[in-house]
């Protein structure tokens, strides 16, 4: 590799004279800290990591193979399960993608309304991150506290499109349904009330002592390296990178949006911790605005049942709760893709681990990990 | 086998020995089904719904005496939450036979049930986890909702009620049967 | 940069080293002859005004018709912001490009995920081993477009894609 | 003088955090007693696949247009038409429809392109099994599951419907299905509302 950055700290402290043999611990692809199915090969030298391998693909599912064997409406219900803790985000990306292929206009409402939908999806998004990354650390309060907001995210969720999990909401075009009568209010009301509650998380954890000590400092990661790797989102902005593709290259309604991109100062899993906590207020900011500013008018585009883009290539990403989300669509004018590329964050963001974790405790590897906020069907997809 | 399996069957020949074997089947299912320790095996999707979901605040395993276990050995029940792909399903098959008898399993979603939206189309796709180990459950959904998968549970409650020591000694090994 | 300036700019930098393609939604794109990709990365990298620090997304496009596959290169600058797409064809019989991983580490994943999926072998790749499937796979290479496994079922036709 | 204030704010934020864990003590619990207890299920859930019928008559909806069969994306439907039509309805019906559920997806696109109110993702959930086959269902079984939902009848497509394609954004119609509908719905299906008309 290339990039190595200089201020690691070195792997052995102290005076040795014993010596020592490297041994190899393998982690996974069981294990309650990887959150899924990947295995990680450490190589150790005592306690402390030299190496670690990730070992990726048990959760291999050739989407991209289906991709080229569905239509564009069909793939939709696929997109959700690439990222299915943020659905809403990776449905927007496909469409943004489509549409860029197609040059389809979308109804302003369908824009806010997916606007919303994302915003939402990214807060529940960050709160499961919350739930298992506290757990990891041994912080069971956070996760019962995390879940029960999540529930109230998810109860929209499926006032709106009928899923909790697979929401497969948004169409080519706009969105499947327009929002149930009591939304807006609910969701207004959901925002004010979870202002208090991050305030209660950080109240738990961002100080605590115990918490500072097992991720302040602990796996850091530097703003080059980062951007050579293309890792990208929290733990991109965690590196001291002001740099939110909702803000710098912005899609759908974003534009019309003011909100802060938080970032950290060192690139440890402190402050990528901290940028997502950060994240979830600014999310809340955004679909208050938005929901002030909700247009009326058509949810949908007119897009034909058997749609058939003009032959062609598009590249369309967006900001998803773990970062950048892409799809490259090659199109050669029949109803189904030609190839679909995806680029997903948690792939780049997880060949990064190596770096961070090299040098630390066998302890520290599950917060590093758990702060990378790793959803393994879009590490293999 | 051992003698120890055999002492049921022939407890229950002798007369009186009905009465103790049916009253020891209450005791020991009745046990079982309500301490269902369950492996926190998640691959994909289901694994948010069925085991973070299930487990946190609104619905709540523990209700049902259902702690999550991390280690396989601790665990009777696993619940295959997710898609099981080919190169996960010899792991699948290694984590079950390190789990100790009794165990159950509960097939969670379309994907572990027999591929689900990855049936066709797919290389690298198990079309279902009763190919590899057995199951004592199916929950359709894709994910199930909480709810869904709290039925199994319950339903793998009266299961387990069902069973008599004296089936102890047929002990079967489990031969997958090709679709 | 602008599309319009970068696409002047890496016409005039290397000449017929490139050929010009199709602008991929907005972004230009551009067709490398193998043999030229590990110069003209260098350049991409090394040159001031240009300055691709990132590699969003790299993949492989199979084109069996015409007995091609391509590698796909969506590059990006997070010093000049501006976006280039890369691509090379090579024919399908024994494909064999230079790895870029040593210009951007990112690459080296998605040349393992190209390389095992399409059968593209990258030279002086830091770590060519496969990454997706299963450690016994030998069904050849399953995301070009005549591919059968002995596994794999299509889904039966459903009159969508007249 | 840094220690000191090191030690301070270690113990105020452990504090902080257990006065916070405190406060939840006297407030109402949300878990839900599940099999005594149940969550009243919104109208757009999409849980199992349902056929609906006919109040009136108590047949089924459903013309066998095959619409549902052709959108579905992980071919979950088997459709088999009717070749002479319902002598009563003079409507074409399903001789056979199965649903598998081990491979549905329940995303409830054939929900929307139905043009006839004949399939619907209720809110029902309650379906585990010992065995998977039982997981396939046939027609009268998914018959019966939806004699009891409640489901408003949607305006019937025209077969005329190309000439005048009515843009209507405004009315409160959710559910209508993509706007292309109606002119596919002839083509697609020839002869499928000619009885009718």
């Amino acid at each position: 590799m290339m990039v190595d950055s200089p201020d690691r700290p070195e792997p052995l402290t102290g005076d040795r004279n014993l010596e020592t043999e490297e041994f190899v611990v393998n982690m996974g692809p069981q294990h309650p800290s990887t959150h899924g199915v990947c295995r990680l090969i450490l190589t150790m030298d005592g306690e402390v990591i030299k190496k670690v391998v990730p070992d990726i693909g048990f959760l291999h599912r050739s989407i991209e193979k289906i991709a080229e064997n569905r239509t564009y409406h069909q793939f939709m219900i696929y997109t959700d399960r690439i990222d299915y803790v943020s659905s809403m985000n990776a449905n927007h990306a496909w469409c943004v993608a489509v549409e860029k292929l197609a040059g389809i206009e979308v109804p302003e409402r369908a824009e806010y309304l997916r606007v919303i939908m994302a915003e939402l999806n990214r807060i529940a998004s960050h709160l499961v991150f919350l739930a298992s990354f506290a757990i990891d650390l041994g912080a069971v309060t956070p996760f019962l506290y995390a879940f029960r907001e999540r529930e109230r995210i998810v109860d929209l969720f499926e006032m709106t499109c009928g899923q909790r999990l697979t929401y497969n909401y948004m169409r080519i075009g706009g969105v499947s349904k327009d929002v149930p009568k009591d939304f807006v209010s609910e969701t207004k009301k959901f925002c004010s009330y979870l202002y208090p509650r991050v305030d209660e998380y950080e109240a738990i954890l961002t100080e605590n002592p115990i918490f500072l000590g097992r991720t302040k400092g602990i796996g850091l990661l530097d703003l080059p390296t980062a951007i050579n790797y293309s890792v990208s989102g929290p733990p991109l902005r965690g590196s001291g990178l002001k740099w939110d593709i909702r803000k710098d290259e912005p899609y759908s309604a974003y534009e019309k949006f003011d909100f802060d991109i938080p970032t950290g100062e060192n690139g440890d899993t402190w402050d990528r911790y901290k940028v997502r906590i950060e994240e979830m207020r600014q999310s809340a900011r955004i679909v208050e605005q938005a929901l002030e500013g909700l247009p009326e008018g058509g949810i949908k585009a007119k897009v034909p049942a058997r749609f058939r883009p003009p032959q062609g290539e598009a590249f369309a990403r967006i900001e998803a709760p773990r970062g950048e989300m892409a799809y490259f669509i090659v199109s050669d004018g029949s109803t189904k893709p030609y190839r679909v590329k995806i680029r997903t964050a948690s792939f780049c963001n997880l060949q990064a681990l190596p770096v961070m974790a090299r040098g630390w405790k066998i302890a520290d590897i599950v917060a590093i990990f758990g702060s990378l906020d790793i959803i393994l069907p879009e590490v293999d997809r | 086998m051992g003698v120890v399996q055999k002492v049921p069957v022939y407890l229950e020949k002798i007369p009186g020995g009905g009465l103790i074997t049916t009253s020891l089947d209450a005791v020991l299912n009745w046990s079982r089904a309500s301490s269902l320790w369950y492996l926190l095996f998640g691959t994909a999707c289901c694994a948010i719904e069925g085991l973070m979901c299930t487990g946190a605040s609104r619905y709540d395993y523990d209700r049902f005496g259902m702690i999550f276990r991390a280690s396989p050995r601790q665990a009777d029940l696993m619940i295959v939450a997710g898609t099981i792909t080919n190169k996960m399903a010899k792991r699948v098959k290694i984590l079950y036979e390190q789990m100790s008898e009794p165990k159950y399993v509960i097939a969670m979603g379309g994907c572990a049930i027999r591929g689900g939206p990855f049936y066709y189309d797919c290389y690298s796709v198990l079309r279902g986890v009763d190919l590899v180990i057995p199951v004592d459950v199916y929950v359709p959904g894709c994910p199930p909702r909480p709810e869904s998968i709290l039925e199994g549970c319950l339903k793998l409650q009266q299961k387990i009620k069902k069973q008599k020591v004296s089936d102890w000694s047929k002990t079967e090994k489990f031969i997958p049967e090709p679709k | 940069m602008t599309p319009e300036e970068l696409t002047s700019k890496i016409k005039a930098t290397f000449a017929e080293k490139v050929e010009e393609l199709p602008a991929v939604t907005g972004i230009p794109a551009f067709k490398v002859k193998p043999e030229h990709l590990e110069e003209v990365c260098t350049t991409l990298v090394s040159d001031p005004e240009l300055n691709f620090d990132n590699l969003p997304c790299l993949g492989g496009i199979d084109y069996p018709e015409t007995n091609e596959i391509g590698v796909v290169y969506c590059l990006f600058s997070f010093a000049k912001r501006h976006h280039l797409n890369l691509r090379v064809i090579m024919p399908r019989d024994n494909p064999e490009v230079i790895s870029v991983s040593k210009f951007w580490v990112a690459a080296d994943w998605f040349e393992r995920e190209t390389a095992e999926l399409f059968g593209i072998k990258f030279k002086d790749h830091p770590d060519p081993r496969p990454l997706l499937l299963i450690e016994e796979w030998d069904e050849g290479y399953p995301m070009r477009r005549d591919w059968e496994g002995k596994d794999f079922i299509r889904m039966p036709e459903t009159g969508q894609e007249k | 003088m840094r220690a000191a204030r090191q030690v301070w704010s270690g113990v105020y934020n452990l504090v902080l955090g257990l006065v916070t864990v405190f406060k939840h003590l006297g407030h109402k619990a949300i878990t839900l007693q599940y099999p005594d207890e149940r969550m009243p299920m919104f109208e757009r859930s999409r849980g199992v696949v349902v056929l609906l019928s006919d109040p009136e008559t108590g047949k089924l909806n459903c013309t066998a247009c095959m619409v549902c069969a052709r959108i579905c994306p992980v071919y979950a439907i088997d459709l088999e038409r009717s070749e002479e039509p319902d002598p009563e309805t003079k409507k074409r019906y399903p001789v056979k429809f199965e649903i598998d559920n081990t491979t549905c997806a329940f995303c409830g696109l054939c929900e929307e392109a139905c043009n006839f109110d004949a399939i619907k993702l209720t809110g029902k959930y309650e379906f585990s099994v010992y065995d998977q086959k039982t997981l396939l269902y046939d027609r009268d079984f998914l018959q019966e599951l939806g004699r009891d939902v409640p489901y408003e009848k949607k305006k019937k497509p025209l077969p005329k419907a190309k000439a005048a394609p009515k843009a209507d954004p405004t009315s409160p119609k959710p559910e209508e299905p993509a706007s292309p509908k109606p002119e596919e719905s002839p083509e697609e299906s020839p002869g499928e509302d000619k009885p009718e008309a």
